[in-house]
């Protein structure tokens, strides 16, 4: 294809949902309903939507090796401005990664669209009683152009420009229901939590810009290459803070942004009250496409990471993943249930690219879109049917009601328990990305750091020989480079990864690459094996057993237009993503990983030390999902009873659960009323002490004033004089009438001036220095 | 008439034309006369005397045109030109003269709106106005001892009268029976000292004084009587420039005296006190500028300008805090003049040694001051006039939403008072400029170091300069408040257009003359300029005369 | 010992603090005025013994004198004048009494 | 008649004009008017109208000047002060910016007739052309002393129209505001005496040392200077005068010289900024005076001080601004935080972004402070940003004022709902005062801050400065949302039920500001960049080099 052509498509893509948004803000009102929503789907994804395809054909079928690595080094950019001397570009961060997330982006987001067009189209899009339907599809469009200009930025700036405005959609659309006051404050929350990331974002630029001297992400990355092997620029400096470098401080820091996306452990208590959203919102945002934008980010700015970063972001994924799953088990909230498990699956990402598995993390990312926004909507559509009803408890044997929606479900739930066979190569795909996580995880904790990689030479082809686990580590990397993927034979990234490696020699990194805690691991695992737990306690309690409430039950119903995206996604939850994203993932790793302190590693290859791993982990959680369904169904096989009566059992478990840790209530009484309090004290302040020591100026020049003009001119004066008055008449011996008015004090001081006169006069006149008196006694007759 | 038994004392002097230079004072007193004369043809009819007086004015005015053509060239200096002589005419007197005469012919109007339908002592009124009038002018125009007493004295006599001139208001007698003996005082003050100038020199000749000052700096003693003698003799100008703290005559007066009155000792009598200033400070230049020895001079100058600057702050400092409290807008008024008398006396407390550039920048500022000064007063004092006719009242809340009773005293009055403040775009700020620009210029002395140096003194008043003018923004603006902001619905204020004619015409003057500040700016480095060279050249004719003096023997 | 112009000072002088102490402590104008008087005199006399021992032919501060004379009358008309003014409006020359401008 | 002349005497003109114009016409010529000085001032676009850092706009050295007006107006001997205009990267933006301000506010007091205060709009449009002409003729002026003159011509309109047309306490509010910018220009006038005899006791020097009767300008070819001058870029630019200024022997009153004018200039701009503690009169004074004024006020009147900074402080006294940088980098910080808290404490409507106004001009000053090209550059776009989304938040509060009559903030609620169109406005506006990226008020925070960071090889304190700054986003983000949620977000108020929408002249003032706000932070190349950075650079080079790091 011609040159730029991909980048074209891709901009046209990016631009539509901008117009479809223009066009929704000026005409809006006027297409009303449902036409305002087909405009949206059409404009605002479905163009995209085609865009991405044609490109994801074109790249991926139609191009080889050579021709991507062309394409990505001559991809598209514009000037837009100076920051300082520094340029800042725009333009298209061309590559595999790219490609399938703008696919994937697009087409779920497309189907999401459709879906809302149904969903919307019921009373649900009233806003206190107007109708605002075409201002959803206005925010969706917006976002979908956020979304996907976020995904091709070639820039960190753009990164976090776009970032911000997904951000901006994500606020709009939580608050959409902005009447009620729970909404209208998730939607505030989320925005200043995710400032709070967006902070250490900033300071993360900020390191980025001044160290390396640029914003764009492959400058940035060859130049922290350049520095590392020279030891200047932000390695000269000796700096640390809390045993960290500067650049690890900016690694964390970038990394700070994701956490706020991504609703990492400290920074997570937005995600669930963000189900505040309308349904397809937290499908679409809240599940597939912009929470995953963190784990995007890192995956991008993966060559600006070191060991100690990475282990920075593996303990917060693994915090992560393990609190909210236990959360999710106690959540009767069908929304919010769901809401932990994403919180519970983005950790397992996050967890994944802090231990090297970049391929498997994205991976787990895409497969985790496709199933999380099919459940979504699945939730979705129950509710809707329901009436709005989203506790659990009152729900149940939905599965007559609603079939499709049933079994889609189903299908979901088996995805995010990671159900599939071991051992044999057959799954769906939250089987194999999830297994890769935990496989690299194992081999970072257990092979990682055994044996003493310091004898190491830089790897070559025939390494692969070798069998003992001390040598496979390093060999992924090339492993996955000569042969990542049976099904893809030619996969040419390996020659110029292999030369970023040999710039970097990897004994290095296996010196200062400390291995993963065991523990980290553990808990991992075990998150697994809770995961299908509370997916299936969710599916069960939602759609099998009996009715619980007659009254949500009988009004229960769903719609075409709502359930044919629900199939469509089921379908691509099977099928698409194992053989389509994950090559790509794969070819995009080469390039995209090329870091000089860290390492990626692919958690598919047929190496000695991932075979064993996953041979390792087929015993390890092959079986995890069955586990975790029998045990939700013998709770809840009969109804709550049984959940109950544990519930009373462990009641101080339960409700320390239930109440998340109290980390929202800690955040209130710390950090909002904290900083309430500070701004009451700063405005007193401002209000009873600047202002009031200036109008206090203002107040004694008027008292040094009267001072002056009454004190000075009256009393002062007067008590001078008088004073001079009273000695001179005692000299006088006169000590009567010492009652003094105003004009003699007046000529008092004039004559007190007078009295120096008379003394000078006296002094200097007696005296015979006085030349004038000389010459004149000699003229005296 | 320095010696008796010349015979050739009045060779190469033309009498007439020295009679010419002072015709404008010879007519000045023929129409006093004619006021007199007046009643016994005409009657005593105000407007009838007041047209007599016009038409002396007018003469004055024509007369005085005249002269200014013979002496445009600068320093023809009358009788003077004789060793000893008494009277000078040169720009400056002259200026002064037109000065005097466009003030006096605004307070003539002033009477005329205000008081002529129910005076009954025109004449008198009159003969006391140009009486003192004619003493302000002999002030201008001399530097002998004599003569400034005499001149100060025919200035003050008939502005004792004139502030109690309404014999039935108590406020007016008693302000009256201040000013007189406060004056009294003073001048014998002042007398006392010039008896120890002559004493010690040997000349009533202020330049003589000068200069013989300048050569015999090493007489010790002399110098400490010298002193005195001359501080004695400041006491008579101070209080005319109402300097603190001889100031305390100046708000009882203003307040007592009816306003036309009060706007007149406002502003010619301090100008007339600081010109004559101004003209010793010149002579004293001029003598230690013929001195062989400027660091001698500028030894014997500096404690002079230090002297005159710390007066000069603390009488602007004093002048404007003072003001502050005031509730009637006629004495804040008095006060805000003390206030002005201060930064015009910081203009002539720029002693620079000739020797250097712009050394005539501190007179030129004060000339400009006083020309601006005259202006923003008359409108301020105009308009307050006219609003204490209409409401009876002086107090400030007489002014109570001007803006709306009569924009068009409102709007004059704002420019006028804010042109007080020196505020752009109004004059008042040029002239403050010129004052700061002349403080500035002592950065260029020859001795600008060392703590008690001249620049030191001139940043210090500069920034005491500015501070007070930050400090006087603020009872100016209480008026401004209060004919701007506040309306408690009183009726209009019926106002003469005439009155308004001269308040706006102020106002108008005092913006064009920011704009077009070159011009007053170049005549006034003029006249200074001129007089300067003139008491340059006769200094070595003082000199030879101070020595002869000296030697006793003619 | 001849008689020198520092004794003529003196007298003077002493005139001169005589007028100060006069015109300071007396509440009545006219007594003020007579103050004011003497410190005019003293400096006549001052101008007068000037002239008197710088040598001879000099007129200038005798002329002085007289004309201080002259003021001193003048001075003394008006002065009585107002003081008659005052006396009329305040029913007395008591300078004491005439505070009703201040501050 | 030259063009900056005309822009800036055109509203006096006008002003006459509206002198004699009948009562009912006098808005539309005040109108008319400053829509011709907004067309004119457009001109101007044809000298800029090129890629950035262009040698031919921006030279090679500071002081390149465009559309430059030259004619003596008071001279003396060794003395000239002169009419002397020009406009240079600068001075243009904030041109545009003024005029366009300017005629959105008179356009936002067509309603005047409807204002509860309403002394007679002829007044009212005459001391509003005037103040036209007073801010304009600052940015253009390149003579300090004429510069003084704008800056105190601009002073008294102000005033008046706070303290006539204003709120409740507007007396208070207007004495206070002349109290405070008085305050600081007599320091100014100090300064500017001193500079100018201090430059002639430096010319006067080299005079004698080089042995030649004139020095050659610094940035005039074959011009000479002979004595001393106010002539602002000179001051600058002449080497003699730069090295007599900055020398450390050169004393004032027993000080070093360039940091105690500095530090008088800077208070007398900083007053104008405003900045933390002198800010207490700019609350009062935007509550107080009615919207446009309010707009006026925000838009241009605290620009003055940046650029007063950009155009004097820095560019005359280097050295004292790389001596007293922590301590305004300091300042400026405080302002940023102390502002945004203060904001975030109010209840009242405007006075809340009054304080916002005080912690975004924070940023200007912590940008210039700093001496980074980036950070200048910031600074600048701050100034043109906040000139433009400040105005628009002011006129959303006064739209709701003029309705509801009172500006409690948690009396309001839904208003989104009742006023759909003016909702979205509100939305855009104050976004761009949160600094959300792709509206104007992102880019100058962001430039400001790496600008801050960059500057850590000069100052060791920059990178706790930046950071600090940085923390302010949250905030900022805090009470911008918690204002749209208490105001526009909610429930329907009853009360406010029958409230119309925004009328179309509202739209009309809004949406360009709107327009401005999305185009500034899309294309700030384009927008503003490219008018700026060339003269910013060349004056950080001057700047940099006169103190001795660059």
């Amino acid at each position: 294809m011609g040159e730029h052509t991909y980048e074209i498509l891709l901009a046209a893509a990016v631009a539509s949902p901008l117009v479809s948004f223009w066009l929704l803000v000026f005409f809006g009102p006027r297409l009303g309903k449902p036409k305002a929503g087909w405009v949206g789907v059409l404009l605002g994804m479905g163009v995209p939507l085609i865009m991405g395809t044609i490109v994801m054909i074109g790249w991926w079928f139609f191009e080889d090796e050579a021709s991507r690595a062309a394409l990505t080094e001559h991809a598209f950019r514009w000037k837009w401005a100076n920051l300082g001397a520094v340029a800042v570009d725009i333009g298209v961060k061309l590559d595999s990664l790219t490609v399938a997330m703008f696919f994937m982006v697009t087409f779920i987001a497309f189907w999401i669209f459709v879906f809302s067009v149904g969903y919307m189209k019921g009373h649900s899009d009233e806003v206190s009683g107007q109708c605002k339907y075409w201002r959803f599809f206005a925010y969706l469009s917006l976002f979908g152009f956020a979304m996907l200009g976020l995904v091709l930025s070639s820039n960190l700036l753009f990164l976090f420009i776009f970032w911000e405005l997904v951000g901006l959609c994500s606020y709009l659309l939580i608050g959409f229901y902005f009447d009620k006051a729970f909404a209208s404050k998730a939607a505030m929350k989320a925005f200043i939590t995710n400032r709070v990331g967006d902070f250490g974002f900033l300071i993360g630029l900020m390191l980025v810009y001044f160290h390396l001297g640029t914003l764009d992400l492959d400058q940035a990355a060859t130049r922290f290459a350049e520095q590392y092997a020279s030891g200047t620029g932000i390695f000269a400096s000796g700096f640390t803070m809390f045993g960290w470098s500067l650049a690890t401080i900016m690694g964390v820091g970038l990394f700070c942004g994701a956490m706020g996306k991504s609703a990492q452990f400290p920074l997570h208590v937005w995600l669930p009250d963000a189900m505040a959203g309308p349904t397809p919102v937290s499908a679409l945002i809240h599940a597939a496409t912009m929470v995953a934008a963190g784990v995007y980010l890192v995956a991008r700015v993966y060559r600006l990471m070191t060991p100690d970063a990475l282990m920075f972001i593996s303990t917060i994924g693994c915090l992560t993943l393990t609190l909210m799953a236990l959360i999710a088990m106690v959540q009767v909230d069908i929304k919010k249930c769901l809401a932990y498990s994403t919180l519970s699956q983005l950790g397992y990402m996050i967890f994944g690219m802090g231990c090297g598995a970049w391929v498997a993390a994205l991976f787990h990312l895409v497969t985790h879109a496709f199933f999380k926004a099919m459940l979504f909507l699945g939730s979705g559509q129950v509710i809707e049917g329901c009436h709005h009803e989203q506790d659990m408890r009152k729900m149940g044997g939905l599965r007559h009601k609603m079939p499709f929606t049933c079994w889609t479900f189903f299908v979901g739930v088996l995805a995010i328990s990671g159900a599939g066979i071991p051992a044999m190569h057959i799954g769906l795909g939250g089987y194999f990305s999830k297994d890769e996580i935990l496989a690299v995880a194992y081999t970072r904790s257990y092979v990682w750091g055994e044996g003493d990689f310091s004898k190491h030479e830089a790897h070559e082809g025939e390494h692969h020989s070798s069998t003992s686990t001390v040598h496979d580590v390093p060999v992924q990397l090339a492993a996955y480079q000569e042969h990542g993927e049976p099904e893809h034979a030619d996969h040419g990234g390996a020659h110029e990864s292999v030369d970023a490696h040999s710039s970097a020699p990897l004994a290095l990194i296996f010196e200062h690459t400390k291995p993963l805690p065991k523990w980290m691991f553990w808990l991992a695992i075990i998150t697994a094996y809770i995961t299908p737990f509370y997916m299936m306690r969710c599916w069960w309690l939602t759609f099998m057993g009996k009715p619980r409430d007659e009254h949500v039950h009988e009004h229960a119903h769903e719609t075409p237009m709502m359930f044919i995206p629900l199939v469509v996604l089921a379908i691509g939850t099977v099928f698409a993503s194992y053989y389509l994203f994950r090559p790509l993932m794969a070819d995009a790793a080469g390039a995209a990983t090329a870091a000089p302190m860290v390492m990626a590693i692919d958690g598919d290859v047929h190496t000695p030390a991932i075979t064993s791993a996953h041979s390792w982990l087929v015993y390890g959680v092959g079986f995890a999902f069955v586990a975790g369904f029998a045990l939700a169904y013998l709770i809840y096989r009969d109804g709550l009873a049984v959940g109950d009566r544990i519930k009373q059992r462990l009641w101080p478990l339960h409700t320390l659960l239930v109440n998340k840790y109290y980390i929202d209530e800690l955040y209130e009484l710390v950090w909002v009323k904290g900083c309430v309090l500070l701004a009451k004290t700063a405005g007193f302040f401002d209000k009873w002490v600047v202002d009031l020591i200036f109008n206090l100026a203002a107040a004694i020049t008027e008292r040094l004033a009267s001072f002056s003009g009454m004190i000075v001119d009256k009393h002062g004066v007067d008590g001078v004089v008088n004073g001079i008055a009273q000695t001179s008449m005692d000299v006088a011996g006169v000590a009567s009438s010492a009652q003094t008015g105003r004009i003699r004090n007046y000529v008092l001081v004039t004559a007190a001036v007078a009295a120096v006169v008379l003394i000078c006069l006296v002094w200097f006149g007696t005296n015979s220095g006085y030349s004038g008196a000389r010459s004149f006694s000699a003229l005296s007759p | 008439m320095a010696l008796l038994g010349q015979t050739d004392l009045w060779a190469g002097i033309d009498v007439g034309e020295h009679l010419f230079l002072f015709s404008p004072m010879i007519v000045l007193v023929c129409t006093m006369l004619a006021v007199v004369a007046c009643p016994i043809i005409l009657g005593r009819g105000p407007r009838s005397i007041a047209t007599v007086v016009w038409l002396g004015l007018g003469i004055t005015l024509f007369m005085t045109f005249r002269v200014a053509g013979a002496v445009a060239d600068g320093g023809v200096s009358g009788l003077s030109t004789q060793p000893g002589g008494m009277l000078i005419a040169d720009n400056l007197s002259v200026g002064f003269q037109f000065l005097l005469l466009a003030f006096l012919a605004g307070v003539m109007l002033m009477w005329w709106m205000g008081s002529s339908a129910t005076e009954r002592n025109a004449p008198e009124f009159f003969i006391l106005l140009l009486g003192s009038a004619l003493g302000m002018v002999l002030m201008v125009s001399t530097t002998n001892l004599l003569m400034i007493v005499m001149a100060i004295e025919l200035a003050s006599l008939p502005s004792y009268a004139i502030v109690g001139f309404e014999k039935r208001n108590r406020v007016a007698a008693e302000a009256s029976l201040k000013y007189m003996i406060f004056g009294a005082v003073c001048a014998a003050i002042m007398l006392y000292g010039a008896s120890l100038l002559y004493g010690l020199v040997g000349s009533l000749d202020m330049a003589v004084i000068a200069s013989y000052t300048i050569d015999n700096l090493s007489l010790g003693p002399n110098r400490v009587l010298l002193a005195v003698g001359l501080l004695c003799f400041l006491v008579g100008i101070a209080f005319k420039v109402s300097a603190v703290p001889f100031h305390f005559w100046c708000p009882d007066a203003f307040e007592g005296a009816r306003i036309e009155v009060t706007t007149w000792l406002s502003v010619v009598s301090k100008g007339a006190g600081l010109l004559l200033l101004a003209r010793l400070v010149t002579v004293f230049c001029a003598g230690g500028g013929a001195d062989a020895n400027p660091a001698l001079s500028i030894t014997f100058l500096t404690p002079l300008a230090w002297t005159i600057g710390i007066i000069a702050a603390v009488t602007c400092t004093v002048g404007n805090f003072a003001a502050y409290k005031q509730r009637s807008v006629k004495r804040m008024l008095a006060y805000s003049s003390i206030a002005h008398a201060g930064y015009m006396m910081m203009a002539t407390a720029v002693f620079i040694h000739p020797s250097i550039s712009g050394s005539t920048a501190g007179i030129t500022a004060l000339l400009t001051y006083v020309v601006i000064y005259l202006l923003m007063n008359l409108g301020a004092f105009g308009v307050t006039a006219m609003v204490v006719w209409d409401t009876g009242s002086d107090k400030i809340e007489a002014f109570t939403g001007l803006m709306r009773r009569s924009p068009w005293l409102a709007v004059p009055m704002v420019a006028c008072l804010m042109s007080l403040v020196g505020m752009p775009p109004f004059a008042g700020f040029i002239g403050k400029w010129w004052i700061l620009v002349a403080l500035g210029r002592l950065q260029n002395t020859a001795t600008s170091s060392g703590m008690f140096s001249l620049s030191t003194l001139g940043w210090l008043l500069m920034i005491v300069a500015v501070v007070n003018t930050f400090i006087s923004l603020y009872y100016y603006l209480r008026i401004v408040v209060q004919m701007m902001f506040r309306d408690d619905g009183q009726r209009t204020v019926r106002t003469p257009i005439v009155g308004l004619a001269m308040v706006n015409g102020c106002a108008v003057a005092l913006f064009a003359l920011l704009i077009f500040a070159q011009p007053l700016k170049r005549t006034a480095e003029r006249f200074t300029r001129n007089m300067y060279t003139a008491s340059v050249e006769q200094d070595g004719k003082h000199k030879t005369l101070a020595s002869a003096i000296q030697r006793g023997t003619p | 010992m001849t008689i020198g112009v520092t004794h003529f000072l003196v007298v003077g002088a002493v005139m001169f603090c005589c007028g100060l102490y006069t015109m300071s402590t007396k509440r009545n104008a006219i007594g003020i005025l007579i103050g004011v008087e003497l410190v005019l005199n003293s400096s006549a006399l001052n101008l007068v013994a000037f002239d008197r021992y710088m040598g001879a032919g000099r007129l200038d501060g005798q002329i002085m004198a007289l004309f201080i004379i002259v003021l001193a009358a003048a001075e003394a008309a008006l002065a009585v004048g107002i003081c008659i003014n005052v006396y009329r409006n305040l029913a007395t020359v008591d300078v004491d009494k005439a505070t009703q401008l201040r501050g | 008649m030259d063009l900056l002349t005309l822009i800036v005497f055109l509203p006096t003109l006008g002003a006459v004009a509206c002198l004699v114009t009948p009562r009912q016409h006098i808005r539309m010529v005040a109108l008319a008017v400053s829509f011709v000085t907004f067309v004119l001032s457009l001109t101007l676009f044809g000298t800029f109208w090129a890629g950035s850092g262009d040698v031919a706009i921006f030279g090679e050295h500071y002081g390149t000047l465009h559309e430059t007006v030259r004619a003596d107006w008071i001279v003396g001997d060794r003395f000239a002060i002169e009419y002397f205009l020009g406009v240079d990267g600068l001075s243009f933006p904030l041109i545009i910016l003024t005029t366009l301000v300017s005629f959105l506010a008179c356009l936002a007091s067509w309603n005047f007739d409807s204002w509860k205060v309403n002394r007679g709009p002829r007044a009212y449009f005459i001391l509003f052309l005037l103040l036209e002409t007073g801010m304009l003729g600052v940015f253009v002026a390149l003579d300090f002393f004429l510069f003084y003159i704008f800056w105190e011509l601009m002073l008294l309109p102000m005033y008046f129209l706070i303290g006539v047309w204003g709120g409740p306490r507007r007396e208070y509010a207007a004495i206070k505001f002349f109290l405070f910018t008085l305050g600081g220009s007599v320091l100014m006038l100090v300064a500017l005496v001193a500079m100018y005899f201090f430059s002639d006791h430096a010319i006067t020097q080299a005079m004698v040392e080089q042995g030649v009767d004139v020095i050659e300008s610094g940035y005039r070819d074959g011009v000479g200077v002979t004595h001393g001058t106010f002539d602002m870029i000179e001051l600058a630019t002449n080497t003699a005068i730069q090295g007599y200024f900055g020398a450390k022997s050169t004393l004032f009153l027993g000080l070093r010289f360039a940091p105690l004018m500095f530090a008088f200039l800077f208070i007398g701009f900083a007053i104008k900024l405003p900045i933390v503690p002198l800010h207490t009169w700019l609350p009062d004074a935007h509550v107080e005076s009615p919207t446009p004024i309010s707009m006026i006020l925000a838009g241009v009147l605290l620009k003055m001080g940046g650029y007063g900074f950009l155009r004097i402080c820095y560019p005359i006294f280097p050295s004292g601004g790389y001596t007293l940088a922590f301590y305004v980098a300091m300042i400026g910080v405080v302002s940023i935080v102390y502002g945004a808290l203060c904001a975030m404490a109010q209840t009242d409507f405007k006075r809340l972004v009054a304080y916002s106004s005080v912690s975004h001009m924070g940023f200007v000053l912590l940008g210039i402070a700093v001496m980074t090209k980036s950070g200048m550059q910031g600074a600048m776009f701050q100034m043109i940003a906040h000139g433009i989304s400040s105005p628009m938040c002011f006129f959303l509060v006064g739209v709701i004022y003029e309705r509801a009559h009172h500006r409690e903030i948690n009396r309001f609620g839904g208003l989104w709902l009742t006023m759909p169109k003016y909702g979205t406005m509100a939305t855009i506006g104050f976004f761009a005062a949160l600094g959300l990226p792709g509206l104007c008020g992102f880019i100058g925070e962001v430039w400001v801050l790496l600008g801050t960071f960059a500057a850590r090889d000069m100052f060791p304190w920059a990178i706790p400065m930046a950071i600090v700054a940085a923390s302010s986003v949250i905030l900022t983000a805090g009470y911008i949302l918690w204002l749209i949620q208490r105001v526009y977000l909610g429930r329907e108020r009853e009360e406010y039920k029958g409230f119309l929408d925004a009328s179309p002249r509202e739209m009309f003032v809004l949406v360009p500001l709107a327009v401005l706000c999305i185009a500034l932070g899309v294309l700030p190349m384009q927008t503003v960049f490219n008018f700026t950075n060339g003269t910013l650079d060349l004056m950080l080079a001057q700047v940099l080099s006169g103190a001795g790091v660059g």
